[in-house]
C-alpha cells in the first residue's frame, strides 16, 4: 500500500478527477458535484491522516531523482497543517456547493474547484520554486475563472482585476526565480536555502524584491492587493469563501516559505542575505495592510465588501505575526491563519445562505436576524468574536501570541503592534455593529427557512471555532511544530530534504 | 378634658393665622394692618400662604359667583378649628353691588361667617378690633362656624349649587355666540 | 483539595453551557443561573486564605504555568460579588427583562478567576471573557437602538483597555520572563528605585485598563450609556460588581509604592498618587454634576456610580491605612446600596414600563416595599449615619484630611452634598408626588422580589449598624498589603483617626427620638387622610382647571437654577474627545478606502509603484 | 566593443524592453484587449529573459552527440537546458491565462457593453 | 442604669433644644418687629403657635407623609444629643462633626420625603430650592470645617472645644477670622434666613415645603426649625467660640450668632436661587479658601 503513503496523491487525485469530471458530466451534471465532494474528502482524509498520524517530515521524490536534482514534495509540519486546512476547507465548501451551485455550468465549476484545491495543495506541498510558480498559476487561473462564475456582472469585473494584477505578480515572481537560477543554477528550495550565501548580494536583493512583490499579490499585502475587494465582492459567496479560506492560505505560505526559509538566516529573526531585510519589508507591508484594510472596512455598508476588506486586513495580521520571525510570532501567525481561514470561510458561507434566502448584503438587512434565523446569526457572531479575539473563541489565542511575540521582539515592533491593535479596535467596531444589528428585535420579516445542506459546514466551522477557543492545543501543537520548522531553517527544512548538504 | 379644650381655645385665640382672600378693596387695608403702623402680629395674627396652615379666612370684600366657588373650595381645605371674617358691607348684603347679577349678596348663605366687620371698607383699627373680638369669641367657645357648616352641610351645599348653576354658560354652542355677535 | 479553586471557574462555565442550551426556556435558564451562583457560593465557603493551586497550560508549544492564589482581598471580593450575584439572580427568577443567564455565568467564571488568579495569562483571559460577556449582555436592553450604541461604545472602550493591558503584561513578560503576578509585582517594586519612569509606564498601561473598567474620569464616557441601556436586571451587576474589578486591579498594583524612591512628593504623597487622588475627586464631582440633570433614572444612577467610584479611587490612591480601609469599605458599601438601588429600579421599571423620571411619580402608594428599599438605599448612598454608606465616607474624609488635601476634601464634600440632591430628585420623581392614572394598575413586585428587597433593606441597616463585620476583613486586607490596619473596637464602631463613631448609639438615638416623635404624633389632634387630588391649588378647582396628576407633578428641570450655574462646565465634553476620535477614524476610513478605486490599471500601478519603491529601498540598502 | 556588448546583452535588453513596453501598455491603454496584449508582451519578455540566461556567447546546444561535446576540459560549453524547458511550461501557462483573459474580456463586453477598463467599476467603495 | 441616665439626659437636651429654639424664634420675631418699628408678638408667641398647631385637626397624604415629617424632627433631635452643650457633653467620644452634619441630612431627607409625597409641586419646588441652596452653603462651610479640622488636628467637637480652651484669644473665631466670616454667611443659609430664604418664599411658591402642612405637621415643622436653629448655632459656638462652661453661657453665645443672622434677615430682600448659590460660591468660599490656604501652608 505504499502508493497511499505518497503525498503526491494529494495533488494528483484532484487533478485526475478534475479532468475526468466532464466525463461524469455527460451522465449527470449533479453527479459532478458529488465527484468533487468525494475527491476532496479523499484529500481531506488523507491529509488529516498525515497530520494526525504524524507522517511527517517526509519527502516525496519524483521519478526517483533525489533532490536537489529531482523535483520533490516536502511534507513538513507546516505543509501537513496547511494542506489539511486547505483540504478540510475545500471539503466543507464542496458540501456547501452541493446546495449552492444549481444553475449554470455545474460541470465546469466542479472542474475549476478541484483544480483550485489541487493547485493550492500543490503550492503548499512543493519543494521547488518553479513548481511553486506552476501551482500558483493553476490556482490562479482556476480562481480567475471561479471568480468570474455566476450570473452577476460584477463577478466579471472582479475576475478581470484579479487576473491582471495576478499576471503581473506571477511575472515578477518568475523573473525573480530566474535571477536566482542564474546565480545558483538550481530550483530546489532546500538547495537554494542552503547555498543562498553564495550569491551576489545586489542581484539577490533584486530577485528577492521581485519574488516578494509577486507573492504579495496572492498573500493580499498592500499595495499589491488592489484586486481583493472587487474580486471578493464580485464572486459568488462559495468562491469568496474558497478564496479567503484556501487561496490566501497558500499565498501566505508561499510568501513566507521564500522569505523565511530561502532568505532567512538560521535561527534568527532576520532574513538578510542581500541588502534588504525582507521580514522587515513584509512587516511594514503587512502593517499597512492591516491598517488600510480595517479602515476601509469601517465605513462599508455592504457586508460582503466589509468581509472582503476584513479578509485583507486579517491576512495582514497573519503576515505581521509571521514576519515577527520569532517562534512565538510564527506560532501566532499560523494559528491566526487557521483561525482566519475557518472564521472567514464560515462567514462567507453564512452570507451565501442569507443572500440565497433573500436577506440581502447590506448591513441594514441584518437587522433582527436573530429572530429570523437564530442559528445563522449565532454562527456569524461566533465568527466575528473569533476575528476580534475574544476569549473562548479561537482568535483569542492567536492574537494573544502575535501581540506577545511582537512585544517580546521589542524595538519598532512595539510600534507596529500598536498600529495593529488600533486597527483591531476599528475592526471591533464594525463587527460588533453587525452583531448588534443582528440581535436587535426591530424586524418585521418572517422567519427564514434555512436549508440543511449548507448548515452542515457552517455548524462544523462554528463548533470548531469554539473548540479551538476552549482547547487551543487542537491547533496549537501543530502550529508550534510549524513555527519550529519556519524558524529553524536548516534543521527544520533543508536537512530534512537534503540530509547530505553542508550547512553554510 | 374640657380644661384641655379651654387651654387649647386660649392658645387658638392668641395664635390666629390668617388667610386673606383678596377679592375686593379690603385687600388694600391689610398691608397697613400688618406693617409698622398697626402691626397685627402683636395679636399673634400672621398672614399665611395656604389654607392648610391658616386658622381664619378673611373675605375682604365682594365675591362674584366665580370667586365664591374658590372661596368654598379654599374654606373646605382648611383644617378644623377655622373661622371666617367677612369684611365690609359687601359680604353682609352686597354693598354697592346689591343689584349686580354676578355678585353674591349674603356670604352667610354659603359659608358660615363668624364675624362681620362693618364699614366700606373697614379701616385697620376695625380689623384689629375684629381680631380681638374673635379672640374673645374663641375663648368663650362661641365661634363655632365650622361646626355649623358640618351640621348644615346640605343647606349650604344647596345654596351654593343654586348660584353655581348660574355660572354655566347661557349660550351653549359656539355658533350661537357668533350669531349674537 | 485545592482544586476547588479550579472548580470555582469551571462550575460557572458548565452552568453557562447548560443555561445556554436551555436559553429558550426562560425560567429554567434563570433557575440554572441562580443555582449555579448558589453552588459557587457554596464552593467559596470551602476556600480559605493562602490556598494555592497551579497547573500547566500547553500553549505556544510550551508550558504556561497557571496559578491560583487566594489572598485576603480576593476572598473578600469573592464573597461580596458572589453573594450579591446570588441575590440578584434570585431576584431575576421572576423578572421578565432580557438578561442572558449564560452570559452572567460567564462573567461569574471570569469574576472568580480574576479574583483568585496569580498569573497574568489567566487574568487577561478572564478579563477579556468578562469584557465580552458584559458587552453582549448590555446588548439586550429595553431600548434596542440605544443599547446597541451603548454596547458598541462600551465594547470599543473595553477592547481598547484590554489591549493596553495586553501591552503591559507582555512588556512585563519580556522583562521578567514570567507571567506570575506576584513575582512581577515584586520585580517592579525592586526596580522602582532604579527606573521609576519605566515602572510608571508599565503600571499606567495596566491602570488605563482598570480605569476604563471602573469608569474613572477620562474614560468614564461609556458608563452612563452602558448602565442606562443594559437590561434592567443586568445593570445592578454591572454597577455593583463589575465596576469593582477595576478597583481590585488598582489595589493589586498600588503596593508598588513610589514613595521613598526618589519620586517628588506633594503633601507627603508621591505625585503619581496625588494625581490619582485628583482623578478620583474629579470623577466624583463630575459624576455628581452630570447626575443632576438626567431624566433617565438609570443614567442618573450610572453617574452616581461614577461619583462613588471616584471616591473609592481617591481614597485608595492615598495608600495610607485609613485610605485603603476607607476605599475597600466604600467599595463594599457601594456594592450594597447601589445594587439595592438598581434592583429596585429594575422593579419599578418592570412595573411602570418607563425609565423616564418625568413620566413616573407617586409610586410609593403602589409599591411600598420597593419604596422603603429605595429610601434606605438613597439614605445609604447619601451617607446618612445609621445606614451603611456613612462609615466609609467618613473614613474617606478623614484619610484625605490627614494628608492635608483640603481642596480635594472640599470637592468630595461638594460631591456628597450633590449626591443628596440627585438622589432626592430620583426619589421624588419615581416614588413621591402625584400618581399618574397610567399607573393605577401597578402592583408591588412579586413575592420573590419582595424577599430580595427585605433582604437588602436588612443588609443595608445591619452593615450600617454593625460595620465591624466588614471592617475586620478589610483590616486583614490592609494588613496584607503592608499597612497598619485600623483598630476595630467592636462590631458597632467605625474607628477613625480622631474619634470613632458608635453606630448602634446613633441607631438608638434615632430610634428613641422616633418613638418620641410618634408619641407626639399620636397624642396630638387627629389627622385625616385625603386623596392626592385634594391639594392646595391656590383656590382653583382641579376639575374645572383640567388638572391631571401628570401636569401637577414637578419633575421636569428639577434643578434648573443649577443648570444655569453649571452651564459653563457643560461646554467641556470629554465624550466629545472620544467621539471626535471616532469621527476622525471614520473620515480617515472613508478617505483610505478611496485607494481601492476599482480600476485594474490603477491596481497594477500600485503593484508597480510598490515594486519600484522596494527596488529603490533595496538599492539604497 | 559595441558589438560585444550587444552580443552579451542584447537579449537581456530586449527582454527588459519587452517587459517595459508591456507594462506601459497595461498601465496606459484603456482597452481591455490591449491590456491583455500588454500582459502577453510582458510574458514574452520574461520568457525571453529566461531563455537568454541559458545562453552565452559561443555556447553549443545542450544535446549530447558524438560531435557535439558538451564540455571541454571539464568546462561546460553547452547552453543550460533547464530554462528552456521552464520557458515551455511558462508559455503554456501564459497561453492558458491569455485564453481565460480573452474569454473574460468577451464576457465583459457582453455584460458591461464596453471595453473601457475604467468603466468596469463597482458602484461605491 | 447608665443607659437610663443617658436617656434622661438626652431627653433633657432634646427638650432644651426645642425650648431654646422656640424661644429664639419668638425673640427673633420680636427683634425683627422692633427693627421694623413694630411692637411685635410676645417672646413666647412660638410656644403658643406650636401648642395651637398640635391641638388643631390636620390632613395627611399617607404614611410617607407622616413618616417623613416625623423623621424631620426626630432625626434632628437624634443629632442634637451628640452636640456638646456647655458642660453637658453626653457622648464625648462620639461628637464627630461630620457625623452630626450627616445625621442632620437625615432630617432634610425625611422632611423632603414627607412634603414631596403630598404631591404638591410648590412643596417640591421649595425642596428643590432648599437643596440647591444647601449645595451652595455646604461648600464654604465644608471649607471652613475642614480648615478647623486641620488647624485643631481633630475632627471631634469635644476636642475642638478643648483645643480652644484658655480664653478669648484661643477661640477659632479670632484665630481663623476669615473662616468664621465664611461660616457665618453659610450659617445664614443654613438657618434659611433672608437673603437665603428662597425655599419658603410665601409669595412665589406658597411657602414651599410647608404648603400642604396643616395642624400638627406644621407643628413638627416648627419644632424641626427650632431644633435646627439650636443645632446649627450650637455647632458654630463649639467650632468658633470655644464651647461654653455651662448651658446658659452656651445659649447666650448661640443667641449672639443668631442675633447677627436676625439683623441680616430683617433688612435684606431675597436672592434668586442661582444668585444665592453663586454668592455662596464667591465670597464665603473665597474666604474659606483663603482660610484654608492659611491653615495648610
Amino acid at each position: 500500500m505504499s502508493i497511499f503513503n505518497n503525498a503526491a496523491l494529494l495533488i494528483g487525485v484532484p487533478l485526475l478527477f478534475a479532468f475526468s469530471i466532464p466525463l461524469f458530466g455527460l451522465i449527470s451534471k449533479q453527479l459532478t458535484k458529488w465527484v468533487t465532494l468525494l475527491t476532496i474528502s479523499f484529500n481531506a482524509t488523507f491529509s488529516l491522516y498525515i497530520l494526525l498520524a504524524h507522517k511527517y517530515p517526509s519527502i516525496v521524490v519524483m521519478g526517483n531523482w533525489l533532490p536537489p536534482f529531482g523535483e520533490n514534495l516536502y511534507i513538513g509540519p507546516v505543509a501537513a497543517l496547511l494542506v489539511s486546512l486547505i483540504s478540510v476547507m475545500g471539503l466543507l465548501i464542496a458540501i456547501y456547493n452541493l446546495w449552492s451551485i444549481k444553475k449554470g455550468d455545474v460541470t465546469r465549476f466542479s472542474v475549476l474547484f478541484l483544480m483550485f484545491t489541487a493547485g493550492a495543495s500543490g503550492m503548499v506541498l512543493t519543494g521547488d520554486i518553479f513548481n511553486l510558480f506552476i501551482f500558483m498559476e493553476i490556482t490562479g487561473i482556476s480562481s480567475f475563472a471561479l471568480a468570474a462564475y455566476g450570473p452577476e456582472k460584477r463577478a466579471l469585473g472582479g475576475a478581470f482585476k484579479f487576473l491582471v494584477v495576478s499576471s503581473i505578480g506571477s511575472t515578477l515572481y518568475l523573473l525573480g526565480v530566474t535571477l536566482i537560477y542564474t546565480q545558483l543554477g538550481t530550483l530546489n528550495i532546500a538547495e537554494i536555502a542552503a547555498r543562498i550565501n553564495q550569491t551576489t548580494p545586489g542581484l539577490l536583493t533584486f530577485a528577492g524584491v521581485l519574488i516578494v512583490s509577486g507573492l504579495a499579490v496572492e498573500a493580499e499585502l498592500f499595495p499589491f492587493n488592489g484586486w481583493v475587494p472587487d474580486t471578493y465582492t464580485g464572486a459568488i459567496n462559495g468562491v469568496s469563501a474558497a478564496l479567503s479560506g484556501i487561496g490566501a492560505v497558500s499565498g501566505v505560505y508561499a510568501l513566507f516559505r521564500i522569505a523565511m526559509t530561502v532568505f532567512g538566516k538560521d535561527g534568527t529573526y532576520v532574513s538578510s542575505y542581500g541588502n534588504l531585510n525582507f521580514m522587515a519589508v513584509i512587516a511594514v507591508l503587512a502593517t499597512a495592510t492591516v491598517v488600510i484594510g480595517e479602515l476601509s472596512a469601517l465605513t462599508q455598508k455592504n457586508v460582503k465588501k466589509m468581509l472582503a476588506y476584513s479578509s485583507m486586513a486579517q491576512m495582514g495580521l497573519v503576515a505581521v505575526g509571521l514576519s515577527i520571525g520569532n517562534e512565538l510570532g510564527v506560532y501566532g501567525g499560523i494559528f491566526q491563519l487557521v483561525n482566519h481561514s475557518i472564521a472567514k470561510t464560515m462567514m462567507f458561507l453564512i452570507l451565501g445562505v442569507l443572500v440565497a434566502s433573500g436577506v440581502g448584503e447590506n448591513i441594514d438587512d441584518f437587522r433582527g436576524l436573530w429572530k429570523r434565523s437564530p442559528f445563522l446569526s449565532l454562527a456569524f457572531s461566533v465568527g466575528a468574536f473569533s476575528m476580534l479575539g475574544f476569549p473562548l473563541f479561537g482568535g483569542f489565542w492567536s492574537k494573544f501570541a502575535i501581540v506577545g511575540a511582537s512585544i517580546q521582539r521589542g524595538g519598532w515592533y512595539d510600534f507596529i503592534i500598536g498600529l495593529v491593535l488600533f486597527a483591531s479596535i476599528v475592526e471591533a467596531f464594525y463587527y460588533l455593529r453587525i452583531v448588534g444589528y443582528m440581535f436587535s428585535s426591530d424586524s418585521k420579516f418572517p422567519k427564514l427557512k434555512t436549508p440543511w445542506t449548507p448548515t452542515i459546514p457552517i455548524f462544523i466551522l462554528a463548533v470548531s471555532i469554539i473548540a479551538i477557543g476552549v482547547f487551543p492545543q487542537i491547533v496549537g501543537t501543530f502550529s508550534a511544530q510549524a513555527a519550529s520548522e519556519f524558524t529553524h531553517k536548516m534543521s527544520g527544512y533543508v536537512l530534512n530534504v537534503i540530509p547530505t548538504i553542508a550547512a553554510h | 378634658m374640657s380644661e384641655w379644650k379651654e387651654l387649647a381655645d386660649y392658645f387658638r385665640g392668641r395664635s390666629m393665622w390668617m388667610l386673606h382672600y383678596c377679592t375686593g378693596c379690603g385687600a388694600i387695608e391689610l398691608p397697613p394692618t400688618m406693617t409698622s403702623r398697626w402691626d397685627m402680629e402683636r395679636f399673634g395674627v400672621v398672614p399665611m400662604a395656604t389654607p392648610r396652615q391658616a386658622d381664619i379666612l378673611l373675605i375682604t370684600g365682594y365675591l362674584s359667583i366665580k370667586s365664591l366657588k374658590r372661596v368654598v373650595y379654599t374654606y373646605e381645605q382648611m383644617s378644623a378649628p377655622k373661622w371666617v371674617l367677612g369684611f365690609g358691607s359687601c359680604t353682609i348684603n352686597g354693598g354697592i353691588y346689591w343689584d349686580s347679577y354676578s355678585v353674591i349678596k349674603r356670604l352667610d348663605k354659603y359659608i358660615p361667617v363668624d364675624l362681620y366687620i362693618a364699614g366700606c371698607m373697614p379701616r385697620p383699627e376695625a380689623i384689629l378690633d375684629s381680631f380681638v373680638k374673635l379672640r374673645e369669641l374663641i375663648k368663650k367657645g362661641e365661634a363655632k362656624g365650622y361646626e355649623k357648616y358640618v351640621k348644615n352641610f346640605e343647606w349650604y351645599k344647596a345654596n351654593q349649587d343654586k348660584v353655581f348653576r348660574r355660572t354655566t354658560p347661557v349660550l351653549k354652542k359656539p355658533e350661537e355666540v357668533t350669531k349674537s355677535a | 483539595m485545592n482544586s476547588n479553586l479550579i472548580w470555582l471557574v469551571f462550575t460557572p462555565l458548565i452552568g453557562s453551557a447548560i443555561a445556554a442550551i436551555l436559553y429558550n426556556y426562560k425560567f429554567l435558564d434563570r433557575l440554572i443561573t441562580f443555582s449555579t451562583f448558589a453552588i459557587t457560593l457554596f464552593l467559596v465557603f470551602g476556600t480559605h486564605v493562602g490556598q494555592t493551586y497551579s497547573m500547566n497550560l500547553n500553549f505556544m508549544g510550551r508550558m504556561i504555568p497557571l496559578s491560583w492564589n487566594v489572598t485576603h482581598l480576593s476572598i473578600f471580593m469573592l464573597y461580596i460579588s458572589i453573594v450579591f450575584g446570588t441575590i440578584l439572580t434570585f431576584y431575576s427568577l421572576m423578572d421578565r427583562s432580557r438578561m442572558k443567564g449564560f452570559l452572567l455565568l460567564l462573567i461569574l467564571a471570569a469574576n472568580n478567576w480574576i479574583f483568585t488568579t496569580n498569573d497574568m495569562v489567566g487574568f487577561f483571559f478572564a478579563w477579556e471573557l468578562m469584557g465580552w460577556a458584559s458587552i453582549v449582555s448590555v446588548l439586550g436592553g429595553r431600548k434596542e437602538r440605544k443599547s446597541r450604541h451603548a454596547a458598541l461604545y462600551y465594547a470599543l472602550m473595553s477592547i481598547g483597555g484590554s489591549y493596553s493591558m495586553f501591552f503591559g503584561l507582555f512588556t512585563l513578560w519580556r522583562l521578567t520572563g514570567s507571567f506570575s503576578i506576584s513575582s512581577n509585582l515584586a520585580y517592579l517594586s525592586s526596580i522602582v528605585g532604579v527606573h521609576p519612569w519605566w515602572v510608571l509606564g508599565i503600571v499606567s498601561l495596566f491602570f488605563v485598563t482598570f480605569m476604563i473598567k471602573a469608569g474613572i474620569f477620562p474614560f468614564h464616557t461609556w458608563v452612563p450609556m452602558a448602565y442606562a441601556y443594559a437590561p434592567d436586571t443586568f445593570t445592578p451587576f454591572l454597577s455593583a460588581v463589575m465596576s469593582k474589578y477595576g478597583i481590585y486591579g488598582m489595589l493589586l498594583f498600588l503596593p508598588i509604592s513610589l514613595m521613598e524612591k526618589g519620586m517628588p512628593t506633594v503633601f507627603g504623597l508621591p505625585w503619581v498618587n496625588y494625581i490619582f487622588v485628583w482623578i478620583g475627586v474629579i470623577t466624583a464631582v463630575l459624576g455628581t454634576v452630570l447626575a443632576f440633570f438626567q431624566d433617565d433614572v438609570k443614567k442618573l444612577f450610572a453617574y452616581s456610580s461614577l461619583s462613588n467610584l471616584g471616591y473609592i479611587v481617591a481614597a485608595i490612591s492615598l495608600f495610607t491605612s485609613v485610605g485603603v480601609t476607607a476605599g475597600i469599605y466604600h467599595a463594599f458599601n457601594h456594592l450594597l446600596f447601589k445594587g439595592a438601588l438598581f434592583i429596585t429600579l429594575a422593579a419599578v421599571i418592570s412595573r411602570s414600563g418607563t425609565s423616564k423620571l418625568s413620566e413616573m411619580g407617586g409610586l410609593w402608594k403602589k409599591m411600598p416595599v420597593t419604596f422603603f428599599t429605595f429610601f434606605i438605599g438613597i439614605a445609604s448612598a447619601a451617607g446618612i449615619p445609621p445606614f451603611n454608606g456613612f462609615g466609609s465616607k467618613w473614613l474617606i474624609y478623614q484619610s484625605m484630611i490627614k494628608q492635608h488635601l483640603l481642596f480635594a476634601t472640599i470637592l468630595l464634600f461638594l460631591a456628597s452634598t450633590g449626591a443628596f440632591l440627585y438622589l432626592f430628585k430620583a426619589f421624588h420623581s419615581i416614588f413621591l408626588g402625584q400618581l399618574s392614572h397610567n399607573y393605577d394598575n401597578v402592583k408591588e413586585v412579586p413575592v420573590i422580589g419582595q424577599i430580595v428587597e427585605y433582604l437588602l433593606m436588612f443588609a443595608m441597616i445591619f452593615f450600617g449598624i454593625q460595620p465591624g463585620y466588614i471592617l475586620r476583613p478589610v483590616g486583614l486586607i490592609v494588613k496584607s498589603v503592608g499597612l497598619n490596619p485600623l483598630a476595630v473596637m467592636g462590631n458597632g464602631y467605625v474607628t477613625g483617626m480622631f474619634s470613632n463613631v458608635d453606630m448602634p448609639l446613633i441607631g438608638w438615638s434615632l430610634a428613641i427620638s422616633f418613638v418620641f416623635g410618634f408619641i407626639l404624633f399620636f397624642i396630638s389632634a387627629k389627622h385625616k387622610y385625603v386623596s392626592q387630588e385634594d391639594n392646595y391649588t391656590a383656590g382653583q378647582i382641579p376639575q374645572d382647571w383640567g388638572l391631571t396628576p401628570e401636569t401637577y407633578q414637578f419633575s421636569w428641570k428639577f434643578y434648573e437654577p443649577m443648570e444655569k450655574l453649571f452651564a459653563p462646565f457643560y461646554r467641556i465634553k470629554i465624550d466629545g474627545f472620544f467621539r471626535g476620535l471616532g469621527d476622525w477614524t471614520r473620515i480617515t476610513g472613508s478617505a483610505v478606502k478611496q485607494v481601492f478605486v476599482g480600476n485594474a490599471q490603477i491596481y497594477t500601478l500600485f503593484a508597480v509603484v510598490g515594486l519600484i519603491i522596494l527596488v529603490i529601498a533595496g538599492w539604497v540598502a | 566593443m559595441m558589438q560585444e556588448f550587444l552580443q552579451n546583452y542584447v537579449y537581456l535588453i530586449g527582454s527588459m524592453s519587452l517587459i517595459g513596453i508591456g507594462l506601459y501598455i497595461t498601465l496606459t491603454d484603456e482597452n481591455i484587449f490591449k491590456i491583455i496584449v500588454g500582459l502577453n508582451i510582458i510574458e514574452s519578455g520574461t520568457n525571453l529573459f529566461m531563455v537568454a540566461i541559458a545562453w552565452y556567447p559561443k555556447a553549443v546546444m545542450p544535446i549530447y552527440t558524438l560531435t557535439n561535446k558538451l564540455s571541454i576540459n571539464g568546462k561546460v560549453i553547452a547552453a543550460d537546458p533547464l530554462p528552456q524547458s521552464l520557458v515551455l511550461t511558462a508559455i503554456v501557462i501564459g497561453l492558458g491565462t491569455t485564453a481565460l483573459a480573452l474569454t473574460i474580456g468577451i464576457k465583459i463586453f457582453e455584460k458591461y457593453g464596453t471595453l473601457d477598463v475604467r468603466k468596469i467599476k463597482e458602484a461605491g467603495r | 442604669m447608665m443607659f437610663f441616665l443617658k436617656l434622661i439626659q438626652s431627653i433633657g437636651v432634646g427638650a432644651l433644644s426645642i425650648s431654646v429654639g422656640l424661644l429664639f424664634m419668638g425673640i427673633g420675631r420680636k427683634i425683627t418687629a422692633r427693627i421694623h418699628r413694630r411692637y411685635g408678638p410676645p417672646a413666647i408667641q412660638n410656644f403658643i403657635d406650636v401648642f395651637k398647631l398640635f391641638s388643631k385637626n390636620s390632613i395627611s397624604h399617607g404614611f410617607a407623609y407622616d413618616l417623613g415629617i416625623i423623621a424631620g424632627t426626630s432625626a434632628l433631635l437624634a443629632a442634637v444629643v451628640f452636640l456638646p452643650v456647655g458642660q453637658i457633653n453626653l457622648f464625648p467620644a462620639n461628637s464627630s462633626l461630620i457625623m452630626i452634619l450627616y445625621l442632620m441630612t437625615m432630617a432634610y431627607l425625611g422632611m423632603a420625603m414627607g412634603v414631596s409625597s403630598s404631591g404638591n409641586p410648590n412643596a417640591t419646588i421649595g425642596i428643590s430650592r432648599a437643596l440647591t441652596m444647601m449645595m451652595g452653603y455646604k461648600v464654604p462651610f465644608a471649607a471652613v470645617i475642614f480648615s478647623v479640622y486641620i488647624f485643631a488636628r481633630t475632627g471631634s467637637l469635644t476636642n475642638i472645644i478643648a483645643a480652644q480652651s484658655g480664653g478669648l484669644l484661643n477661640w477659632n473665631m479670632i484665630r481663623l477670622p476669615f473662616g468664621f466670616i465664611a461660616a457665618e454667611i453659610a450659617l445664614q443659609g443654613m438657618l434659611g434666613e433672608k437673603p437665603f430664604d428662597m425655599a419658603i418664599a410665601p409669595a412665589e411658591i406658597a411657602s414651599g415645603p410647608m404648603v400642604e402642612m396643616s395642624g400638627k405637621y406644621l407643628g413638627f415643622g416648627m419644632l424641626q426649625h427650632a431644633v435646627g436653629i439650636f443645632l446649627e448655632t450650637g455647632i458654630m459656638v463649639n467650632l468658633f467660640m470655644g464651647g461654653a462652661p455651662n448651658v446658659w453661657i452656651f445659649v447666650i453665645k448661640q443667641f449672639e450668632l443668631f442675633f447677627i443672622a436676625l439683623l441680616v434677615n430683617a433688612i435684606l430682600p431675597r436672592f434668586r436661587v442661582e444668585e444665592g448659590v453663586s454668592f455662596m460660591w464667591k465670597i464665603p468660599l473665597l474666604l474659606g479658601v483663603i482660610q484654608a490656604l492659611i491653615v495648610v501652608l
